[in-house]
């Protein structure tokens, strides 16, 4: 559950789609309607919207989205 | 602030709750707050009772004590006394705390033993299915209620507080960074206190109420509220329906459990 | 039907698989057989996996679990990996190829038939792909007189709802017996 | 009796329903899986017919309540699983000595502590024979069908009402949460035992020359009603022979009427090699086999099914064991009724348990397995 | 106003209370208070917990409901339900009430239903020996408090009224013509009504904290209450050390029993 | 070992103070007679010695506050009577369940319900060992002198910690409230037997492989602890074989170290003609009826007195089932454990139950008297 | 248990020496001392004090003390 | 003392007759005896009878309940009245004269004193009454070493009042010894 992430900005969503339930709280929440829910049911991102502002992060009930500094690893405990 | 994913068991996850359940964002926002008070790691304990938001303790990596429904503040007392350097939160539903956990809420309240309440409020019992709970507000409709209940609700905050409570919040999941900080603050509080947190759950409440979905629900919760110090500025008209937000009382008074281990130093030692 | 048949249900919570079940063990009562439902409960029933049996005898049903599928449903493609290895060849297996994209076996006799599309494209209601799948069972295997169980469809629908589940309910049939282009082709015309 | 349609019925609501066809009119509770339907099929019907329905705080304040209601004249029945037995009991055993009429409903999930709260189990067998403190006597019935839960729930009503005792409905998950399809005769009248409404002018609530009915409050009788031991008219005394009397006649009530409240069923050959001894959806897997072994293959074995399970049917397992060789007793938990069983057969049969503890029903192969091997 | 004896069981008399023992006053202005009020004797209910104060019941000629310890609100909950048309008084000590019992007499105020709570105040669990109750004052010594108790009392009527109840009272037996009008006014309110009486237990409260004898206690209790009214008038320092007395709060709401019959009557048909 | 001076002592002071020796430093309780002085005389002795004593608003929360405390790694005790000992049922199972270990002491009083709170009687054995709800082990005590009292409270606290298992201490209000001479050996001092205080690195709390000490909360092993069942990492798990798994591993561990947990004493003749089962005060006519009729008038009788009544010390009722022609049960109820000598003594010998049940204890008059008649 | 009272005047205090317990809280209420404990450990009255005032009545936690109407008798219950 | 002793202590709750059976046994304890100590509980002893009972033997003591009484003492009528039936001639009985009034049976060995007056007259502390019955019955029956007794009732009474008890219990055993006029006569002196 290692996931490194984009270089270019400082921080950056990152989805994990296993995790996402597809409630659509961060589509409805976002300032910049950066996302959607895809064809799977899944939360995904136009990501040239999104401005790492976290608003996402703190509604998504399944701890799906979280904004990453640049270059941190985001990993859990056991 | 990101999510200290340290503080999750993410292997545990996805968690068992409904798309849209409330209690994921409860959850969230008390990792924040554990994260921004900066407690060590093992001097954090949850513990929980029964009921859907109850499963939390199990998806957060701390020493983690899911007990019996209701009785949750009754394990912490004696964990609290026997340890009192250890922090505790207490995470309950409005069932699991206000109806068969009444009695040992209260006496907490009474006490002013430092625990750290944190009443996720669905307004239902979510885990068995939508039976009407303490804090259904009247009218409201539940499988054991079917055409709305008649049974008056608890105000939780106006219970803790005439029970001797000596801090007192409302926060809810639309608002999670202020709910978030309601909870770093009854954390720091020494003494029994209280975090009242409004949550969805669009499966066995909003549903049979036709309140819509996570997002609908989540909405009306924001709309409804008012933060205190705007309400003081409000007349009654205006407040109408609403419903308060933020520290609603926070008083000193002499916390229990370190009274008690100063008494037995003194006697001891 | 003199056989024994053990019916399974199976998908995510959420599906409606368990209403699926208990209409039609009401419509094999109503048929005048005999009857047993069960389903599987807990938590887990929370968006997660959901299961449920019928069994119809004309005998007395002693034990009530599905042991040996005769008909399998599965509206997802986790039940489909968990159930599939369970049955043994003759079992009538229905998959909702909206959601399960095998692999599937030659030897087996599965259907993959697009039941929840059906219910989103043509009915515009995805909540009754539970009512169509009862009509593409009841199809392919004849368990239960399908005028007798259009009728319990319609009885125990949600207030206001029985027209529009029996109308899943034929387009089940529908969907079995002529196929998904079919409809399709069928519903393009009706909307023109 | 004109049989009306047959319906497909849930077990949990053939036990509500039971319920008001023997007049229940009252219901208190608090949820718990897998009883929760009972309370939800009471919340919807009761109000309709001009009864009460309420959920309390808790488990215990709902035992309290039933009592209270009891007490009242009402007809009174609540339910609940295991951890809700559990805090059920004090008051419970409240009931009984103070000879109060309710039925209390547990269906049991696996245990013991939470558990596994959707599983079945049938774990709570010993503790609704011992779980209140003190001796006290209880009646247990524990159906296997949906039917038998519906009529056994209107026994218990009635038998409750008849001998002012609690009764318990020990339904397990499998009975409780299954549907099948069930007539119901003359559904909708009230299956009602009425208990003389004579009240004789020398009327004791405690009549110690025996069974007096309950005169409910408010009717003029400023009798004493208390959990401590008491005398005819209720008022405490912790004199030695009158407390022994009273438990005694406690007792006896079950004893004088055991005919009527130990219901069993037997099929299968007349002398068994080989006989099982099952209660509540356990017995569904049994007679499977048995049906199967006996009227098709024409082997010794036999089937006794019990419906009341306390006060034990010794009598039968006494006249089982004289004519079985062996006696399996299949249950899902690890051994509870069987110590029952070997206490009764007394060396006379081998007595074989057959345990699953694993949050499964017990497969009618798992019993034919067996019994093949004892019959070889 | 002579004592109507009728509404006694004097041959179940004398009681087994101590002598001097506050439980005979107060079940006497009880007595006066339901003879005042005219009620038919088969209306009337006593139902009572398990204390020395609940021992009321077995010489109160009524039908009586000695209940267990705790419980009696919850006895009487079902039984008012199924009886709505019958007047209950319901006796507990404040162990009874406040300790064990917390839960239903929070949830019995919340409902709201119409059951006339009499909680006999001593301070401590007489019964079984002189055991520190939630009523007990910090500091207060008790058997399981032998250096005086650490832990905070409720405030029985700001707990009640915290928890929903709509009507609450203090009197005392040092002034047993007051205590009787309160139980007459609590009687007379439609919904949840608590009458705290403090009462002198003198032989396992006044032995051990050195509070004299049962004359001693009346005498103390007389002059450290203040009638609500004047108390209104006086200010904080001289109110330091007392207890208020009278009627603390009277509210209209809808009361539970009533209600429900209502609905179930429209329902029935 | 040095013996200090005799002193009187009551049977409710000897459990305190014998859980103070075995090092318990934790009681939650709520005060009900006949067992009060426990409490009261931790209230005075605990907060001297640094330890923590708390009334609990009921026997809910008492139960549950000394698993709390003992989660945070200290030795818990609580004591309660009949009423109390239903309420603490369903966080017992708790206890149970998450392998807490406890000591719950119930001094019987006679029940049912209220009963009559200041009589002695033997009417909580049966649910001692199944007041919780669903299949549990547990461990019961029941002393018959006050000695006994202070030493099997020891021999608890230890044996609940090593098993991590609750143990019951079982007295009865005659033991609870009678005071004897005792010798109370090098008293003050602590008779703790650690349990090993390495924890492995690879500690499991729940570990498959067998018994793994409690390691308490704030060492950073971030496991749960739940009333599920649960995997050797405490989360929850409802598959069924790990089910199965998880409540054998509780049993087991009861079955392991079986000689340590049943204690029992004989006395008498070799090959009795009638030998007596007795345990609690009842053991103490007993002794009396058979010391002078063995020592003194050289009959053949025997007494077999338990201190463990659970788990059932099935094997020495066997043996002696071979030897005695007659064996007598003396229980101060309506017959309870004699059920379970009964089951094993399975028709070897012929068992005679001597019930009473007015909140007397039996004298050793009743019990020679009956001798007498089996002899003859 | 039947007590009729003097008939000359309208009211008078009767004691009940069998249920009190003599634990003086009338003698100390009592506006006109007119009661006593006596030998045997009972509430008696020097009878020509009393004005009938029913104080001790309200006082008394033994129902020992009944001011009774002229002619009236006191009854109990069961 | 060889025979097993069988003391009971009968009167009313609140004559401190339990703690007197408790400084008895503890007495016996110092004294190298084997002994039991029992009591009645129960909302009777509130201000209704109260019975203890100790057994004091050189053998080790079984059953702990008074059967047999060899000792009884009854300060009060009513205990009198239900204890005097049971006792078997040859049990030595002491009555407080206070409250005791009879009858005596002349064929018991019935001593009656004014036990209570005395502790009230002469030690001015009718709370004593207790330890002087304790020296009565041992001066009567020798039971437990007077100093070993004397100590323990020191030892055990509430801090301060040790040597009041002790006074008392001596006053005991004058009152056994010189009668009660004796008594008042020397007390009359003393306080003139
Ligand atoms: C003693 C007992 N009674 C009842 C239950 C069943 N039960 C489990 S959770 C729950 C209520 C859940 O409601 P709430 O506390 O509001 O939590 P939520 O699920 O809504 O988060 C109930 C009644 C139980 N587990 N134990
Ligand atoms: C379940 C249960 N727990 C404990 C007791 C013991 N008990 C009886 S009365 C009582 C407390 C009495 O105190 P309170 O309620 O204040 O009444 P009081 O005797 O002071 O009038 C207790 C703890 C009991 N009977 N039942
Ligand atoms: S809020 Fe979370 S769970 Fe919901 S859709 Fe967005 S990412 Fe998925
Ligand atoms: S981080 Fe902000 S902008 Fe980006 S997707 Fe989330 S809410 Fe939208
Ligand atoms: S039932 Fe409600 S509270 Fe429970 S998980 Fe689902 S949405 Fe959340
Ligand atoms: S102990 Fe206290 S409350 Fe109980 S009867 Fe005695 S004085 Fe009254
Ligand atoms: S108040 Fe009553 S009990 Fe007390 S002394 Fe006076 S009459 Fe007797
Ligand atoms: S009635 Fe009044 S005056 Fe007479 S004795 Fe009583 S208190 Fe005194
Ligand atoms: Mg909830
Ligand atoms: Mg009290």
């Amino acid at each position: 559950m290692i996931r490194t992430v984009n270089d270019e900005i400082t921080a950056v969503l990152t989805i994990n789609q296993e995790w996402c339930k597809g409630c659509g709280i961060c589509v409805a929440f976002c300032p910049r309607e950066a996302l959607f829910i895809n064809d799977a049911g899944k939360a995904e991102k136009h990501s040239d919207q999104c401005t790492a502002c976290t608003v996402c992060e703190l509604f998504c009930p399944d701890f799906a989205l979280v904004v990453v500094k640049k270059g941190a690893a985001v990993h859990g405990g056991n | 602030m990101q999510l200290t994913q340290d503080f999750l068991r993410t292997k545990k996850l996805p968690h068992i709750w409904c798309p849209g359940c409330g209690n994921g964002i409860v959850t969230a926002a008390l990792v924040r707050a554990i994260e921004r008070a900066g407690y060590d790691q093992r001097e954090v304990v949850i513990v929980s009772g029964i009921g859907c938001s109850s499963r939390a303790a199990g998806y957060l990596n701390f020493n983690t004590l899911h007990t019996t429904h209701g009785r949750a503040l009754a394990f912490a007392t004696g964990l609290k006394m026997a340890r009192p350097e250890l922090t505790l939160f207490v995470i309950m539903g409005d069932g699991d705390c206000s109806a068969i956990g009444g009695n040992h809420f209260i006496h907490s309240a009474r006490r002013n033993i430092d625990l750290n309440a944190i009443v996720v409020n669905n307004h239902i019992y979510g885990m068995t299915g939508g039976q009407h709970s303490p804090l259904t507000p009247t009218g409201m409709k539940a499988t054991t209620a079917p055409g709305g209940t008649l049974e008056r609700a608890f105000d939780l905050l106006e219970l803790a507080k005439g029970a001797g409570a000596t801090f007192g919040a409302r926060g809810n999941a639309a608002q999670p960074r202020q709910l978030e900080q309601l909870i770093t603050r009854a954390a720091k509080h020494k003494g029994f206190s209280v975090v009242e947190a409004l949550s969805p759950c669009p499966i066995a409440y909003g549903r049979r109420n036709k309140l819509g979905g996570a997002v609908e629900m989540l909405k009306g919760m924001k709309e409804s509220s008012v933060a205190v110090e705007r309400a003081a500025e409000m007349d009654e008209a205006d407040l109408e329906g609403k419903t308060l937000n933020g520290v609603l009382f926070s008083i000193d008074a002499p916390e229990f459990s370190s009274e008690y281990h100063r008494m037995i130093k003194k006697d001891h030692g | 039907m003199a056989k024994r048949q053990e019916i399974l249900l199976t998908g995510a919570g959420g599906q409606g698989l368990i209403l699926a079940s208990i209409v039609l063990a009401a419509a094999a009562v109503n048929d005048n057989k005999n009857v047993v439902q069960t389903q599987s409960y807990g938590p887990e029933a929370r968006g997660g996996a959901s299961m449920s049996g019928v069994i119809i005898d004309v005998d007395t049903i002693e034990y009530p679990k599905v042991t040996r599928p005769t008909v399998l449903l599965c509206m997802n493609q986790a039940s489909y990996n968990k159930y599939l290895p369970k049955v043994e060849p003759g079992c009538v297996i229905i998959t909702d190829s909206t959601f399960v994209s095998g692999p599937f076996k030659e030897e087996l006799q599965i259907k993959s038939l697009p039941i929840t599309r059906m219910a989103k494209e043509i009915l515009k209601r995805e909540v009754v792909a539970n009512m169509l799948a009862l009509g593409v069972i009841n199809a392919a295997t004849g368990l239960v007189d399908r005028n007798i169980f259009r009728e319990s469809v319609y009885n125990m629908a949600p207030k206001g709802s029985g027209e529009l589940n029996q109308e899943a309910f034929d387009l089940g049939y529908r969907l079995y017996e002529e196929g998904p282009e079919q409809l399709c082709r069928d519903a393009a015309q009706t909307s023109r | 009796m004109a049989e009306t349609k047959p319906v497909l019925m849930q077990g949990n609501e053939a036990c509500a329903m039971g319920a008001i066809s023997a007049g229940v009119r009252f219901y208190a509770g608090y949820p718990i899986t897998p009883s929760t339907e009972v309370a939800e099929i009471m919340a919807a019907k009761l109000p309709e017919i001009g009864g009460v329905f309420i959920q309390m705080e808790d488990e215990i304040a709902s035992m309290a309540a039933v009592i209270g209601a009891s007490i009242g004249g009402m007809r009174t029945l609540t339910a609940t699983s295991g951890p809700g037995f559990s805090l059920k009991q004090e008051n419970l055993g409240y009931a009984i000595m103070a000879e109060i009429p309710c039925v209390v409903v547990n269906v049991q999930r696996m245990g013991p502590s939470t558990g596994v709260p959707t599983a079945p189990a049938q774990g709570d067998v010993m503790q609704a024979r011992w779980g209140t403190h003190g001796d006290h006597p209880i009646i247990v019935f524990s159906p296997s069908s949906v039917y038998e839960t519906y009529y056994l729930t209107i026994a218990a009503v009635n038998l409750s009402q008849k001998l002012r005792q609690p009764v318990i409905m020990l339904l397990d998950e499998v009975i409780g949460h299954m549907r099948e399809k069930v007539f119901i005769p003359e559904a909708g009248k009230l299956l009602v035992e009425k208990s003389s409404d004579q009240i004789p002018s020398d009327w004791k609530p405690y009549d110690e020359k025996g069974l007096t009915p309950l005169v409910p409050f408010g009717f003029g009788h400023y009798y004493h009603v208390t959990g401590l031991f008491h005398d005819q008219y209720g008022f405490p005394t912790g004199d030695p022979p009158h407390v022994e009397r009273a438990l005694d006649r406690l007792h006896a009530k079950l004893e004088k009427y055991r005919d009527e409240i130990v219901l069993t069923n037997y099929i299968g050959h007349k002398e068994p090699r080989v006989a099982i001894v099952a209660y509540g959806c356990t017995v569904r897997s049994a007679r499977s086999v048995v049906k199967k072994a006996y009227w098709q293959d024409r082997l010794p074995v036999g089937l006794l099914s019990l419906q009341t399970i306390w006060p034990f049917p010794a009598r039968e397992i006494e006249a089982l064991a004289k004519q079985a060789d062996v006696i399996i007793v299949p249950e899902m938990n690890m051994g509870q009724l069987v110590g029952e069983v070997e206490r009764y057969v007394c060396g006379q049969a081998k007595v074989v348990p057959l345990n699953r503890y694993d949050g499964e029903m017990i497969t009618p192969d798992q019993i034919s397995e067996l019994i093949g091997r004892w019959l070889s």
